[in-house]
């Protein structure tokens, strides 16, 4: 009897062995995934940069075009 | 023969607990793994974001910027 | 008998080579599960800059839209 539960707790045993090596591996391609992931956000930020200084650039053009073509306001004719 | 019970008996216990630990350890992990997707999706959508920025950045850049100085 | 003493210390160890991992594994379920957390952040901050982004652009396109096409 002993035996035999010596051998279920062998088994139980092997099984788990066998799970936590999954699981190794499972971390493994996470921290993958999670370098790719980080990189990514690396590159939006990046990107988000660019954008940003595109846009303010066309904003200052734009401000400093505002009045033209527009009829002088009182204060500019005198 | 005492002594062998006891120690099958600790063994008992012990893989017991190993096996609560690791359905924990395993629910644990389907739920980091669930995340990173969901990380995955949020970043597919920046980038569908970043290109629809793009598109309407590049002629409002060429409009404004062709425009005459004052 | 000895043969199975040593086999029976083999398994123990096992047992307890288990336990540990376990507890090395569940460290760095958390280890992720942090860092995940660091990676959402980030996303969050990426989305405020959009948002930002695009509150400048859309009284451009507005006045690009009012523009006499040439």
């Amino acid at each position: 009897e002993l035996k035999w539960r010596i051998k279920c707790q062998e088994k139980e045993t092997e099984a788990h062995n066998q799970y936590l090596s999954k699981v190794e591996k499972d971390l493994t391609e996470l921290k993958q995934r999670h370098a790719a992931t980080t990189a990514r956000i690396m590159e939006y930020r990046r990107k988000l940069a660019e954008l940003s200084h595109r846009i303010l650039k066309v904003i200052v053009k734009q401000e400093s075009t505002r009045k033209v073509g527009m009829a002088l306001s009182p204060e500019e004719e005198v | 023969f005492t002594n062998q019970a006891t120690q099958i008996n600790a063994w008992d216990k012990l893989l017991i607990a190993n096996n609560d630990k690791i359905v924990a350890l395993n629910d644990a992990v389907q739920k980091v793994k669930a995340d990173q997707t969901t990380l995955e999706q949020e970043l597919e959508f920046i980038a569908t974001q970043h290109a629809e920025l793009e598109e309407s950045i590049a002629p409002l850049q060429k409009e404004f910027m062709n425009m005459p100085q004052v």
